[in-house]
């Protein structure tokens, strides 16, 4: 019985925490409410994924209400997969909160901050999972909304200014998205995705289809940061608390990318999408430019929090060149680079708050020395920095072997050598971050630093092996991205 | 009389775009909140011209109520001008807007017709909100039965964005409950005002109640409610003072049931799922399917109104306790 | 009958018109704030039982009705206590009446 | 009749919003503002009249409890953070 229900289960589960945690009054055992649910939807989401990993497609109908009436959750691979990314990353960053936090959030604060990360939470797995155009852009809210708050939690006070900027652009982008649902609506008169599905073909001609599709394109541009979109991006990451950045940066995202996939394969259709709008002639460009601006100036970075950032818009950059790319391949190497990219930057934002909670600052410069004085740290940043590289046995190779492949295999091999030149970029940009830690003398006035506490080193390691785990069997990420390219494409290949 | 129509129409709309010019053009933010309030009334207007009710109830509740006030109360933290910026580039933004206009003139272009009965939103799914929720879901007022009972899921997602903000206001401001008043430590007595107040607060909380519990009816349901409600505190902590308010509705207790509401909205679901149907499936709460989807809704107003009511007088706190601080 | 009502109400539905538009012409021509709250809250309430008691004669008796003439005691009611907090305010504030001010200066302009 | 009414009702406010724009006190503003509130309650009940529809006295109803707490907090506002020059707000 239980089963049947998995689908709401897990965003509602989630979405009724968060008040919970908000009564719960004493901020340990808040901590401990909201870590046990995020272990129980990653359970949820490991279960949906077995569910639906045959090509099975799981339907749930709120209010017993059929769709379009009613709101429909529907669960493929594609969106299983998603799943297990964000509740995934969510079960290691809720229990190494607790820890991290303490030095960087005020006492008062901590239970807003488990309220928030909750919602966010709860609002990523629900537009990850809904089959409602319209119920996708509620979600998009809640989880906005909640990433503004997390974000304006960090210490330094430019966080303020960072999360007004990101409260602006993502304002603009969900207006988009709103704008675009409404014209999608005016002209079908239905909100549920599988049934815009089936009545857009007839439409293909419509000047107002073509306003609606450039709406929702830059509404969800401007979520997942696409260049020169990004704006918002660094500086959001930058000055959020670490578990925040941790998290958001490693989803937030994703569900994006996810959101255009969805709607420029299944609601729009690969054909209108690609064959009529060429959409692909946008977003390659772009993709390019911003690999190169954003590695570039990632290479330029004080703070190794921005430098990250900056390179996370690179790395977005690679998941739109493999969709740009408009095949099969590519679109397995966007789906593992959402993957293996939430591993990675997990696992680095991990490792940098716990230097920052023993450190106090993640400018490169203050970092000297501490591969002698945290070795476990270090050592976790450093297998995260080469899986950020693409080096092989990590999960960075796998998508970026994906990559190559399908650029191999449409042609271009300018972008085969971007590919290859890009990561030489990122051997530069962390190069200084390993030199400064590993070869440099920690200045003498510097005070004395121990080794992270457990509860900080045990979440990142754990993100970081699967880095090494993922990297060396990858048949599960590369199966379910296959699988959930080949649904995407359905049986009309282009 | 569509000749009639169409003027009005055209009227409210000149006056709605000349009052946009006007705001964007003035550096006053005071006489900006002000054109805002205005603003808000003009399209409560052209809402109840394109017959869109209960949109209309809650623009009148929300835009020119509460909005009205909050805004006021941001200056009080802000000041009342907008700094001069010379650095900020201006030609982006305009690119920007009229790019966006454009798009979205080019969109209308193949826009079915406004008004046209055979449009595919009156089509499609419409005919059955209209024909099938009198014996389905068993109310009059469509709108509450499509909100509530159709996209009950959806009106969930919104109470929660509610409590989200509440979350995040509290993070950024917080409320400080202060024993004594610094600015004002006396107030000015003002005689009239408190009797007046006096004898409107229950007027407003006895037609908060009537729309909640008439949005079955007619228009309204539990998110104006709510705005209404908090509405006659807000008029009270106006009048008196701000501790007196707090006295009154701790800070605290409010908290607690902002949640509280959106537990109970949550929880009607959770019911319905131990009872055997999906989740927020109504007709499993009541033997007969219909009576169920009166609890059902009764429950998730009251559930809607209680959150909504609770943030909004929480969010004016944080920002009024602010407001005294820097005038 | 319903001539007479309608007529009635005809009348009722042109003179609340005129008022209000009275009103408005003051609140726009007047040269100073006083004057121009005074045109617009003295015209107000008038314009506002008109209006109201036309529609009143039309509808016959009902819930309508009811709110209605609730309608009308809230106006009524709070109408004159906007205007006479917003003319406090103003008065208090230093926003001289211009009356006050002429006044002033030419029991200047006698004294020198 | 309910036409007229409309029309000349809108008139109003149209003037009232051109007293809103020029200003030039605050407290023309809010003058302005309140006798918009006025009137669009009066709209609202004319219009319902119009076209049949009187459920919308509900929403006049609203706004005639609304529109007093609104101008009482402009009030409140002003009184507490005077503004800059009470002459003039420009």
């Amino acid at each position: 019985m239980i089963n049947e229900h998995l689908p709401a289960l897990q965003v509602v589960v989630p979405l009724l925490a968060a008040p919970i945690c908000f009564l719960i009054l004493n901020n340990r055992l808040s901590w401990l409410f909201a870590s046990l649910v995020s272990w129980l939807c990653f359970a949820m989401a490991i279960l949906l994924v077995m569910e639906v990993k045959d090509g099975a497609v799981l339907h749930y109908e709120f209010g017993g209400w059929a769709p379009p009436w009613g709101i429909e959750y529907s669960v493929d691979v594609l969106n299983a997969y998603v799943l297990l990314i964000v509740s995934g990353i969510a079960a290691v960053v809720f229990p190494y909160s607790w820890t991290s936090i303490q030095k960087e959030i005020p006492e008062s604060h901590h239970r807003i901050y488990f309220t928030a990360m909750m919602l966010c939470l709860a609002g990523l797995l629900g537009m990850t999972i809904t089959g409602d155009a319209f119920n996708l852009f509620v979600l998009l809210e809640i989880s906005s909304l909640s990433s503004y708050t997390l974000i304006s939690l960090g210490r330094d006070r430019r966080a303020l200014t960072a999360s007004f900027q990101y409260l602006i652009m993502g304002t603009i982008g969900a207006t988009f998205i709103l704008i675009g649902v409404g014209l999608l609506y005016a002209l079908t008169g239905t909100l549920n995705m599988a049934d815009l599905a089936s009545k857009i073909p007839a439409l293909e001609g419509s000047r107002t289809l073509q306003a609606a599709f450039a709406f929702l394109v830059v509404g969800f541009g401007l979520k997942l940061a696409m260049f020169p979109l990004h704006l918002w991006l660094p500086n959001a990451y930058a000055f959020a608390p670490s578990a925040v950045s941790a998290f958001i940066g490693s989803t937030a995202t994703k569900v994006a990318i996810y959101a255009l996939l969805r709607f420029l394969y299944t609601v729009f259709g690969a054909d209108f999408s690609f064959n009529f709008m060429q959409v692909q002639w946008l977003l390659m460009p772009l993709a390019v430019a911003s690999i190169l601006f954003a590695s570039m100036v990632a290479m330029f970075q004080d703070g190794i929090k921005r430098l990250l950032a900056y390179s996370s818009v690179a790395q977005i950059g690679y998941m739109l060149l493999g969709i740009s790319l408009v095949n099969i391949t590519g679109l397995t190497g966007t789906l593992l680079h959402l993957f293996n990219h939430a591993l990675m930057k997990g696992g680095l934002f991990l490792t940098l708050g716990a230097i920052a909670y023993r450190v106090g600052d993640t400018r490169v410069k203050s970092i000297a020395g501490l591969g002698q004085a945290m070795p476990f740290t270090m050592g976790a940043f450093v297998v995260g920095a080469l899986s950020l590289i693409g080096v092989p046995l990590t999960v960075g190779f796998i998508s970026k072997w994906y990559l190559i492949l399908a650029t191999l295999e449409k042609g271009y091999w300018p972008l085969t050598v971007l590919i290859i030149i890009s990561s030489l970029m990122a051997v530069v940009y962390t190069w200084r971050i390993i030199e400064t830690a590993y070869f440099q003398e920690r200045p003498a006035n510097a005070p004395e630093v121990k080794e992270a506490p457990l509860s900080l080193l045990i979440p990142a390691w754990t993100l970081i092996a699967a880095n090494l785990y993922f990297g060396i069997n990858s048949r599960l990420s590369t199966d379910l991205a296959t699988g959930a390219a080949k649904m995407l494409f359905g049986g009309s290949l282009l | 009389m569509s000749a009639i129509n169409l003027l009005i129409d055209i009227v409210l709309l000149t006056m709605l775009v000349f009052t946009t010019i006007a705001i964007v053009r003035s550096r006053s933010l005071f006489a900006i909140v002000m054109l805002s309030g205005i603003y808000s009334l003009l399209s409560a207007n052209i809402f109840v011209v394109l017959d869109a009710v209960d949109v209309a109830f809650t623009e009148a509740a929300v835009g020119a109520g509460i909005s009205t006030v909050l805004m006021l109360a941001t200056i009080g933290i802000t000041g009342y001008e907008q700094k001069k910026r010379r650095s900020i580039s201006r030609i982006t933004p305009l690119i920007v807007v009229f790019i966006t206009g454009a798009v979205l003139v080019y969109g209308t272009l193949d826009m079915p017709a406004f008004t046209n009965p055979s449009n595919p939103v009156h089509e499609h799914v419409a005919p059955r909100f209209i024909e099938q929720s009198p014996t389905e879901v068993g109310i009059p007022n469509m709108v509450t039965s499509v909100l509530a009972s159709y996209r009950g899921y959806d009106t969930m997602g919104e109470v929660i964005v509610v409590f989200a903000a509440l979350i995040g206001v509290l993070s950024l401001l917080g409320i400080r409950e202060k024993k004594t008043d610094p600015v004002y430590t006396e107030p000015p007595p003002r005689p009239i005002l408190q009797v007046m107040a006096k004898f409107m607060i229950p007027f407003i909380i006895l037609f908060a109640l009537y729309v909640q519990f008439h949005g079955d009816f007619g228009p309204g349901g539990g998110f104006q409610a709510g705005v209404i409600f908090s509405v006659a505190i807000i008029l009270y902590t106006l009048t008196f003072s701000q501790q007196d308010a707090m006295d009154l509705v701790p800070p605290w207790v409010l908290k607690r049931l902002a949640a509280l509401g959106v537990l109970i909205y949550g929880g009607t679901g959770v019911v319905s799922l131990l009872k055997g149907g999906n989740f927020l499936d109504y007709n499993v709460l009541a033997h007969d399917p219909i009576h169920g989807q009166h609890y059902g809704i009764l429950i998730i107003e009251f559930g809607v109104g209680l959150t909504v009511a609770c943030v909004m007088i929480l969010i004016f706190f944080a920002f009024i306790s602010r407001g005294d601080k820097n005038p | 009958m319903n001539f007479i009502i309608d007529a009635l109400s005809w009348a009722c539905l042109m003179l609340g018109c005129f008022l209000g538009i009275s009103g408005a012409i003051g609140i726009f021509r007047f040269d100073e704030f006083y004057s121009r709250a005074h045109a617009a809250s003295v015209t107000d309430t008038l314009c506002v039982l008109f209006i109201i008691s036309g529609l009143v004669l039309q509808s016959g008796f009902n819930l309508v009705t009811v709110k209605m003439i609730f309608i009308v005691v809230l106006l009524w009611l709070t109408s004159p206590v906007a205007s006479h907090a917003l003319i406090r305010s103003a008065y208090q504030t230093g926003l001289k009446p211009k009356l006050a001010i002429t006044r002033k200066e030419s029991s200047k302009r006698t004294q020198s | 009749m309910f036409a007229v009414t409309c029309l000349a009702i809108l008139i109003v406010m149209g003037i009232a919003l051109a007293r809103a724009f020029i200003g030039p006190t605050v407290y023309d503003r809010i003058l302005a503002v309140n006798m918009f509130g006025t009137k669009t309650v009066l709209f609202i009940a004319v219009y319902g009249f119009l076209t049949e529809r009187p459920e919308f006295m509900d929403i006049a109803l609203v706004y005639a409890l609304i529109n007093f707490v609104g101008v009482i907090a402009v009030l409140k506002f002003v009184e507490r953070f005077p503004p800059p020059s009470a002459q003039s707000d420009e």
